[in-house]
């Protein structure tokens, strides 16, 4: 029963409300920055206005800051293994139709290759990704 | 390397297959080293380091980062080698010739349908011509098929929502097992077809002659071949047996029970209906599977079909 | 068995102390929530992924979600963050009083949040905004629009299901907390609950940009 | 020496139904879960035996086609969802992993009773939709034919959906165990290597289930409501239902083969007697294959229309889960080495293991190479792969794994004898149902095939006597296990002079699992210091 305060954590009730309107002052940020455009930088503001809030709830109302390491590892475990589903799902999802050209080179001279399409038309029966369907975008490169 | 290809590949038909069954017999061959080694020092141990009379002794313990840095980094290499060469033929297998001649292959339940640029059509029979490359343009009509070759080793899944696309170059006269390799239903095991390698002058041939009995053939027996040619046998039964379909035994002139109760009398109509839009009327009984052949079939193909099928009595 | 006696009540007889039987329980309600964040991340993938096939149509869906309702909510959820973990700390303060006020403002910010909720949702259903086969609203351009409405129903509806999960627990801790179940030693639910509504407001902070903001 | 039976176990302090139904006993719930799990082996091998049977032939023998589907998909869900994935993490994990890091039960006993709800549940969803129209879509539920079968698909979903869960409590349940509820001293590097790979399978579990969970309620809400995400007609996308599918199901092939490679390394070392070889590098490679095996979900979709960019990225990640698998096979042939080798039935099973889960391995590398999986997928090459992985490495442990500990749960032993044959006919009758469907395989013999053409009879109806065999080699360890429970010679409480912590306790142990608290006195492979008193063998060494 050693240091019972420190392996409770009671935190500053200042620190509390600190954080809490943090939060909130992020919240009204984030909102008023999204009635403008900046472009593609939308996602990237947007998100990482919400990465930092997230960081913020995990650190300090969920104590990750001052807790043993292991529930540190175990949280960012489940980020790392999420990130792992969407970036490897998308390599496929992103690609579709698509030979890497590189490879490709030696063939290109005298191939048709079948990739992505620079102009986008709908097929005959219904697509999800219209944009990446290679049916009528098998480019001659003659 | 000609004992593996005879004992476990098929003969090879296309111009990939050699690589891809060299690459085969590469890992055939170090994988029964290694394997050969493996079960050899087990049972030497066994044999050797056999427990005497239920004694044993405590020995002392040999460790060797040697022995495990060695084990890791072989394997490592040899399974890059084998990456890349794998990677190579793959990308072989997904780039097609410029000089190829394109099909458009539809797969539906449960049977292959081919559309040729010259306006030619097939069912079940896909005919290409030897030494020229053909691109297959793939689509499904319901669900997920696979468009495979053994001997081409090709493989392709056939999606409802795009096309993909395979492409072989066949290197001999003959026919072909194709299947489907992707679950897809009932006939999803019938799902067969051939692929008829025919030399260049004969394809030709082929392409421009039209439908319609050959010479000296008769309506019946040209729709007898109609009848397998577009895959009919798959769903419909000669012999009076229940199968997807109605069996076409005795079904000319039969009093049929339709799915809304009313009665009719099978009659040159009623197939010709049945062959084009076959949700109108359907036997009672059967599952609503069978796809319309309207744009496949020619009226001739229609009756063809209609004289075979009055000549099968009970 | 004499052991027994000398332990505190709420001590399990497998654990040897209650440290151990704390960091047990906190231990497996972080993998509880790693369990929960792959949970919503098959359905983060999924918008992840139709986004980046249709970023235009989404773009267009978005505008017709209300951006006040949705900020609202997010200062709710926010707050009543706070409030649990003030709640927490209070108890670690030893203080019963002020720990069942600050339970009961959590309990009742989550209820705000339900109830805002509820107007959003019925006004689309009303519209027509549903997802799938269901949907039958004109006017956003694009293809498939209804396949944002799938993913927004999905997402905020498995998060909404979350919130009423905490309603309960909550109110069960209020109880609780009311009959003096709870000490400066053991307050272990109290704080485990804690974590979870944390994570439904962690999770409510990247469903708000990615839904109402940038579509 | 004579040993008895010790008067008081766990088996006899409570009695009555009730005793055991509502029991927090780490290890009456592990009997439980055997129960329950050797039951669905069993449903699982019925349909296996008929398959084979309606193979024998071409034509019609037992089913149509329709039967015939149902027949396969349902031997794939139940032996997938219901035996291999909870049989040894739930049965020998929730009875041995406690004992052998000296814990009075596992951390939260509550939670794993009601794990064993969870599956039962499970189970009788799975058992209502065989009832209720059965199941044709094989254990993968590959969208559109999903969402359009007319079977029972939204039960037999709901029963995966509801064992996801078991599953991920279980998970939960011993990872917080092995964090927290080791002996006194105990460190991570003497844990034995059984509870490195239950801990390693366990990560997998709570990682990836979760995705199962919601993918499969995602199938169920298209089919019921019409969301339409994985519908091509509504704009959905099905090759993103497998990409779903796979980051569970690539995974689960792990769930089910590392707490069977844990088995061996405890077989290995305590029939050898002697200290494992490269202790570290066993433990890690559980973790290491634990990793890499989220990272390589693509290699079952290289013809499924993905990108290319995709599957040579997982094609290439593929390999790097072999390195593991072979790290541990050279270590625990390493540990042989200079042993004292008994070539008792647990040990015949892990040598069946190390030979076939070789041969599984082999053609692993086969399948994962890009362009020769163009030609072998979905064929019997595959088919033949799995069940060299599942059931002669899996399997094989598991049966080694009980034959091993079965002294131990009950306290008495079974016939040598009888045991010895029983290894011998499943390892030929396995070979033989299998090794020749390799061959099928690669001449292009798709999988999920109610008929075949002619020239594949002859090598059909060789696997299907392969099968036959097996099947009475299983009812004969049925029978001698079960009547070993009764009338078994005691055992004593360490019969096989190991040094796991497991067999300090008597035979059966106490309810409290220790006489107080067990402390550490030798690492678990400490065979070049110490070896266990002579305990007597109820039977001959030969």
């Amino acid at each position: 029963m050693k240091d019972d305060a420190a392996q409770r954590h009671i935190l500053p009730l200042n620190l509390y409300l600190a954080v809490g309107s943090g939060l909130l002052v992020l919240t009204v940020i984030t909102v008023v920055v999204a009635q403008m455009d900046f472009g593609p930088m939308n996602l990237l503001i947007a998100m990482g206005i919400a990465v930092i809030k997230a960081t913020l709830v995990a650190m300090f109302f969920m104590h990750l800051k001052y807790d043993n390491k292991i529930y540190m590892l175990v949280f960012s475990g489940s980020l790392l293994f999420l990130g792992v589903f969407i970036i490897f799902t998308m390599f496929d999802t992103l690609r579709r139709g698509d030979i890497y050209e590189e490879i490709a080179e030696p063939y290109l001279k005298e191939a048709v290759i079948y990739r992505k399409a620079e102009t986008t038309t709908a097929l005959s029966h219904p697509a999800a990704d219209t944009s990446n369907t290679a049916s009528d975008t098998v480019t001659s490169d003659h | 390397m000609d004992t593996t290809r005879s004992l476990f590949l098929p003969p090879q038909g296309s111009t990939v297959a050699s690589d891809v069954d060299a690459l085969f017999g590469f890992i055939f061959w170090i994988s029964l080293f290694f394997f050969v080694g493996v079960t050899a020092l087990t049972v030497y141990f066994c044999i050797k380091y056999k427990r005497k009379d239920g004694k044993s002794e405590t020995t002392p313990y040999i460790e060797s980062m040697a022995l495990e840095i060695t084990w890791i980094v072989i394997p490592t290499i040899l399974l890059m080698v084998i990456f890349v060469w794998g990677f190579q033929d793959f990308v072989r297998l997904h780039i097609v010739p410029a000089n190829s001649m394109e099909i458009k292959v539809t797969g539906q339940k449960w049977f292959w349908s081919y559309n040729y640029e010259e306006g030619a059509t097939g069912v079940g029979e896909l005919v290409v011509p030897v030494g020229k490359p053909v691109k297959l343009l793939m689509s499904s009509k319901d669900v997920i098929h696979s468009f495979f070759v053994p001997a081409f080793r090709i493989k392709m899944d056939v999606l409802p929502n795009r096309y993909t696309i395979t492409w072989f170059e066949a290197t001999m006269t003959g026919e072909f097992e194709i299947y489907c390799t992707e679950f897809c239903g009932k006939g999803h095991s019938e799902m067969w077809g051939t692929v008829k390698v025919l030399p260049q002058d004969e394809f030709d041939k082929w392409l421009e002659a039209g439908s319609g009995p050959g010479e000296g053939e008769s309506m019946k027996d040209y729709g007898a071949r109609m009848f397998v040619k577009n895959a009919c046998n798959t769903c419909h039964s000669l012999d009076g047996s229940k199968n997807v379909g109605p069996t076409f035994q005795g079904l000319f002139g039969r009093r049929e029970v339709m799915s809304d109760g009313t009665a009719i009398t099978v009659d040159e109509n009623y197939i010709r209906e049945s062959v084009l839009n076959p949700m109108a009327k359907q036997v009672a009984g059967f599952d609503p599977v069978m796809p319309t052949y309207q744009g496949i079939l020619k009226d001739v193909d229609i009756d063809g079909l209609i004289a075979y099928i009055k000549s099968l009595e009970n | 068995m004499s052991q027994i006696t000398e332990h505190p009540a709420h001590l399990q007889h497998h654990f040897t102390d209650v440290h151990q039987q704390a960091e047990s329980a906190k231990l497996g309600m972080w993998i509880f929530l790693l369990t929960e964040v792959l949970l919503f991340g098959g359905l983060f993938c999924f918008y992840a992924i139709y986004r980046s096939w249709n970023p235009d149509m989404f773009h267009n869906a978005h505008a017709f979600l209300n951006v006040w309702m949705g900020a609202t909510n997010t200062v709710v959820l926010i707050v009543s963050s706070l409030t649990m973990a003030l709640a927490i700390r209070s108890m670690q303060l030893g203080k019963r009083k002020l720990t069942m006020w600050f339970l009961a403002g959590t309990v009742l910010l989550a209820c705000v949040f339900m109830v805002i909720k509820y107007f959003e949702y019925s006004h689309k259903i009303h519209l027509g905004q549903l997802p799938g086969k269901w949907y039958f609203f004109e006017g956003i351009a694009g293809t498939n629009p209804h396949i944002f409405f799938s993913a927004y129903f999905l997402m905020t509806g498995l998060h909404g299901f979350h919130v009423l999960g905490g309603i309960g627990v909550i109110t069960w801790l209020f109880i609780k907390t009311a009959r003096g179940s709870f000490s400066p030693e053991y307050y272990t639910p109290i704080e485990m609950t804690g974590l979870y509504w944390h994570l439904v407001d962690l999770i409510w902070i990247f469903l708000f940009p990615l839904f109402y903001l940038i579509g | 020496m004579e040993h008895t039976i010790p008067e008081k176990h766990y088996l006899n302090e409570a009695t009555g139904w009730k005793s055991w139904l509502m029991t927090l006993d780490h290890k009456r719930i592990g009997i439980l879960y055997m129960i329950m799990v050797m039951f669905s082996f069993f449903l699982g091998g019925v349909f296996a035996l008929l398959i084979r049977w309606e193979l024998l032939s071409p034509d019609k023998i037992l089913m149509g086609p329709e039967m015939y589907n149902q027949a396969f998909s349902l031997h794939g869900i139940i032996m997938i969802f219901l035996f291999i994935i909870p049989s040894i993490p739930a049965i020998l994990g929730n009875f041995v992993m406690p004992l052998m890091i000296g814990a009075k039960d596992v951390a939260f006993p509550r939670l794993n009773l009601a794990s064993w709800y969870i599956y039962v549940i499970g189970f009788c969803f799975a058992v209502y939709a065989l009832f209720t129209g059965g199941i044709d879509t094989g254990w993968t539920f590959y969208t559109p034919y999903s969402s359009e079968s007319t079977t029972a698909v939204i039960p037999i979903l709901t029963a995966a959906f509801v064992l996801g869960f078991s599953s991920i409590f279980t998970g939960l349940n011993f990872i917080v165990t092995i964090h927290r509820l080791r002996a006194p001293g105990m460190t991570w590097f003497q844990l034995p290597l059984f509870v490195w790979a239950i801990y390693a399978t366990a990560l997998i579990q709570v990682l990836a289930t979760p995705v199962l969970g919601i993918t499969l309620a995602l199938l169920m809400l298209e089919r019921v409501v019409g969301i339409g995400i994985f519908d091509p007609a509504m704009g959905g996308d099905p090759v993103l239902f497998q990409h779903f599918f796979w980051f569970y199901s690539h995974p689960a092939v792990y769930i089910m083969i590392l707490p069977g490679m844990g088995i061996i390394s405890e077989l290995i070392a305590t029939f050898s007697h002697r200290r494992i070889f490269g202790y570290k590098f066993i433990a890690f490679s559980s973790l290491g294959i634990a990793f890499t095996g989220f990272l390589v979900w693509g290699h079952h979709m290289f013809v499924s229309g993905q990108s290319d960019l995709a599957a040579v990225i997982f094609s290439f990640l593929t390999f790097f889960v072999g390195i593991p698998s072979g790290i541990k096979i050279l270590n625990w042939i390493a540990t042989m080495y200079k042993g004292s080798i008994s070539l008792d039935t647990p040990m015949l099973w892990a040598l069946s293991f190390l030979i076939l889960f070789s041969i599984g391995g082999f053609t692993g590398i086969v399948l994962g190479t890009l362009s020769i999986d163009v030609h072998l997928h979905d064929t019997y090459f595959v088919v033949s792969h799995f069940h060299y992985v599942m059931v002669g490495g899996t399997v094989m442990a598991i049966f080694g794994g009980l034959h091993y500990w079965w002294p131990k749960i009950w306290g008495r032993m079974y016939n040598e004898t009888l045991a010895r044959i029983a290894v011998v006919m499943i390892f030929v009758g396995f070979n033989i149902t299998f090794f020749v469907q390799f061959i099928m395989g690669t001449q292009g013999m798709p999988r999920r095939y109610a008929t075949y053409l002619p020239q594949f009879q002859g090598m059909h109806g060789f696997s299907s006597i392969g099968a036959l065999i097996m099947g009475v080699g299983f009812l004969l360890i049925a029978i001698y296990l079960i009547y070993a429970i009764f009338k078994g010679k005691p055992a004593g409480p360490n019969p096989w002079r190991a040094l796991t912590m497991e067999w300090e306790t008597p035979s059966p142990p106490t309810a409290g699992n220790f006489e107080g608290q067990p402390i550490l006195e030798h690492g678990p492979y400490d065979y070049d210091k110490v070896i266990p008193e002579n305990a007597l063998k109820p039977y001959k060494t030969i």
